[in-house]
């Protein structure tokens, strides 16, 4: 593994201050920054090979063409797709998700079917299946977490049943940092005839992701949670549904012969890629992807499960402290969400800000959940690669004057 | 960024007890606002006699600085008349928006001066001005 | 104005070099190259300010959210939006059209109903209303253009009735380079009954942009057109509209409260905006309009069609050459289509790329003006404000000696 | 970029007539194939009897290229059995791929060698390739 001082250096963001102090970033839940490599790719780009892709038959649509479906193998390799024609690019993980919901679920979900939800989706994940559900008249059900935030196994058998028809569940909890065991749901699932959309937009930077090994019907994640750019993400689908499904946007690129009535479609990837695409936001993936597998997944998650260990015996130093997942590293990964008794989360917030560090505050896209937990928001830290110990004791320092602040003594 | 000017003693005691924080038996007017992005969800109710608001109160949870800008405006407006406290209110608004800044308009806004610091802080602009938004909500049904 | 020498060394991948020459780019219609105004802004914007907007109580969240709303304030200001909550962001203008179809098109247009389409528009304008058409039993009619490729008013008032529920139409023809006078045509149209959907994908960095003069109910374009980054677009919607209209991608941000069952929407414009926005795309675009808005809109449309006049006198100097599209400058932007006989478009821009120039060779996303036109393809060359009289000559030269590569003697 | 490598007499005499490009009066099977993104559209027949292929023609219309390209093989398929062209072919592809480049198996390509340029020109190769993957779809038929 790099040195961590060689990992913070490739990182121009984490070398700024703010209100005159280090930043120290806790908030890579929401978004990561971004190495060097990622944004010299995207410039490289930019300045070298700028061009619409597929279209061209001059040197830099081919060069545009050429680095664009480069990005898509290694977005391939890198999940263990079982070929590139299953990796379809779009801006997000929620326009991913919306894919699916649109083009499987709006044509293959039928009335009294039912949709299985984990109880702490976030909205990308749960907002799309409430309209496929109120739509063609199926049932949405939710799976419940146990008192240790983690998901039972009588509750997947009770909830997945012979009507479901597709379960849509996070890898990871953006709120409870718990991993899913979804191995083992999935074969379940599978085995009552119900396909997997899986939300790995949490745990794509920090575990190895393998969709065979899964045997994930969808997989769904997004570029800028993973140190790379903004505006894009990919759904992974298993061909045999990706063929089957019906396009969702059309225009430009997704089509095969366009009659003034009538239209026929591309060939996968393609069908499902319309208009445009953001080459320079797949150039910068794919450099995020290499700059992970340098360090390798498995250095990563041994590194921040390091710091997720550290972060969970400190905060459970800080009064008044309470923390809203497993107490534990294991199966779980690197986001934790606390409350501070006496002190809504946004104040919380700011008094840490104006010790340079950045946290989350509300409802994390997770209304359900926190309804569920009984917190109207909390409080939020999420590690990357680049984080370290002394800034989790400048934040557990910072969380200790919290309450002054807000004055409720020390 | 300076804290203390954020959360002066004053802004703490309002937030963390408020008289105003309570149910009122009989009221001309209620109007429900929140932030659903941070959590913030107040409720305000109005008895207005003869276009005077005689009583004033409100419930709900949220951050420090809504619940303390709901108290502090609750205060100011309580023995006002509703035309009154709308002045009061666009005041309020104005000086967060930083298109106000007239000392003596300012002053009328007595206690809840202390908010001015908030129009330096965007992330929390929404959280002072929610009690006023809301009150301008249920005086529209008077 | 900035003089041309000026303007051209703020654009990187114009010093390039391919196969040796001074590379010549000609496909400017497809996609832009970008100046470092706008690079720059982006970099700036991920070294400095990057996190997720809308979501922080921290001080990189302030300032990311602060950026994007401006950047959508400068995009209101540009295109002359009553408020910038009129103004969406989508990752192209495939998207922002596909969201009309999706949101305004699958709820309000009934049995029975018209769309009307121009025969010249693009595949993004098109296959979306193939779809609204075929689900909701709407009826889809041309507009077709006369022989001197313009849209005759007869015409007009021969297909948009009382029956029309929608127009969609391009404000310039990606093929043809016309430009339709829309004005007219939604004043018609609205007379009518029906709103008008208006694609200005090619128009925008062409012609001054006025949504409000114009009246339309949709406008719709491309970032990476005008300059700016790929992966980003705007939806321009009418207030009334938009409120009317059910959101359209679902998750993060778009919401209000969401319940296990049911949810309620943010207001506009994140209403429609689900997910973690582009925001260095959104920033990109806001240099884009500062760069353009530098030299102004004015300017920029008197030297292109300077550009383009001369270019047409040119091409039709070159034996078995055919233009698709009016032959005077007038009432026409800069992308020129044509023909050169016995040589396939293909082959022809592979000639020239020989030479270091970049045309485009195909359908055009416009298959059924291809076949209303009788040419299975086209070659075209369009013009940047970056181009040059003598990249023209440099063209003309190459295409003059095309034929005799193919073989036709000279 | 070297045009005359791409463009040789050899490939501009089959672009521009090829006795090839006509009608069966009767045929074994036919195939369509076609590259919408450029307008290649071509239909290659076959009068297959006892396994060879007895006759072999190709409509349709597209760039010098992949007229050339169906014409060559045309010439080189024609009086070969089924087995023999579908070999020919994958040589074909494999060398458009770069994966065979042997020189004794390339040369079993005989004229169509003139293609070995277009592996290095991706914007190409779907034109020279067109031919023989709908030669291959149509044999599947047999
Ligand atoms: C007229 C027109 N409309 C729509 C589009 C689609 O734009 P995009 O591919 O950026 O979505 C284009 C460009 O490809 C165009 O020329
Ligand atoms: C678990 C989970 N799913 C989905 C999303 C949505 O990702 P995006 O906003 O990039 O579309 C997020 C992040 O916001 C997330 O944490």
């Amino acid at each position: 593994m790099l040195s961590l001082d060689a990992i913070r250096a490739q990182f121009p963001a984490l070398t700024q201050k703010v209100y005159g102090k280090p930043l120290i970033y806790l908030d890579n839940a929401a978004t990561t920054q971004t190495p060097i490599d990622v944004l010299v790719a995207c410039r490289e780009y930019k300045e070298k090979s700028n061009a619409n892709p597929h279209r061209g038959a001059h040197y830099l649509g081919v060069q545009a063409t050429t680095l664009y479906e480069n990005a898509r193998n290694k977005v391939a390799k890198f999940i263990n797709a079982a070929s590139s024609q299953e990796v379809i690019f779009t801006k997000n993980a929620t326009e991913a998700l919306n894919l699916v919901a649109y083009s499987y679920g709006m044509s293959k979900i039928s009335q009294d079917e039912e949709i299985v939800l984990c109880i702490s989706e976030h909205h990308s994940n749960l907002v799309p299946w409430q309209m496929v559900a109120k739509a063609k008249g199926a049932k949405l059900r939710y799976l419940y977490l146990a008192d240790d935030y983690t998901l039972s196994w009588s509750e997947v058998e009770k909830v997945i049943t012979e009507k479901t028809a597709l379960v849509a569940i996070a890898q990871m909890s953006n709120v409870l940092g718990t991993v899913y065991p979804l191995k083992d749901v999935i074969s379940y699932a599978h085995e009552k005839g119900a396909v997997v959309v899986v939300d790995g937009a949490q745990s794509v930077p920090h575990l190895q992701t393998d969709v065979q090994a899964l045997d994930a019907d969808f997989f769904a994640f997004s570029g800028h949670k993973m140190y790379g750019p903004m505006g894009i993400g990919v759904l992974y689908g298993k061909r045999e549904h990706l063929e089957a499904m019906p396009p969702f946007l059309r225009g430009g690129e997704m089509v095969e012969y366009v009659e003034e009535q009538v239209t026929t479609f591309n060939e996968l990837p393609y069908k499902f890629e319309a208009g445009t695409p953001n080459v320079e936001g797949a150039v910068g993936l794919a450099a995020a992807i290499d700059f992970l597998e340098k360090i390798s997944l498995e250095d990563v998650k041994a590194y921040e499960d390091g710091l997720t260990s550290y972060a969970l015996g400190k905060l459970q130093e800080v009064p008044y402290l309470k923390i809203y997942g497993a107490l534990d590293a294991k199966g779980r990964g690197p986001v934790i969400s606390f409350s501070l008794e006496g002190c809504h989360p946004h104040d919380v917030a700011t008094i840490v800000d104006s010790d340079g560090i950045a946290l989350r505050a509300g409802h994390h896209c997770a209304q359900p959940l926190m309804r569920y937990l009984g917190a109207p928001a909390t409080s939020r830290i999420s590690f990357a690669l680049y984080n370290t110990k002394d800034e989790i004791d400048a934040c557990v320092a910072s969380l200790k004057g919290v309450r002054r602040w807000l004055g409720h003594g020390s | 960024m300076d804290l203390s000017a954020l959360y002066t003693e004053l802004i703490l005691e309002h937030s963390q007890k408020s008289e105003h924080k309570r149910q009122l038996k009989t009221s001309t007017c209620s109007e429900r606002g929140h932030n659903p992005s941070c959590g913030d969800d107040i409720t305000i109710e109005l008895l207005v006699e003869d276009g005077k608001i005689v009583d004033a109160a409100f419930t709900g949870s949220g951050c420090a600085i809504s619940q303390a800008s709901t108290s502090m405006m609750i205060d100011l407006i309580k023995g006002r008349s509703a035309e009154e406290a709308q002045t009061l209110a666009n005041i309020f608004l104005g000086m967060i928006k930083r298109e106000i800044s007239s000392e003596a308009e300012l002053e009328l806004l007595e206690e809840a001066i202390a908010f001015q610091n908030v129009s330096n802080m965007p992330a929390r602009v929404k959280c002072a001005v929610l009690a006023w938004h809301t009150l301008t909500e249920a005086m529209k049904e008077l």
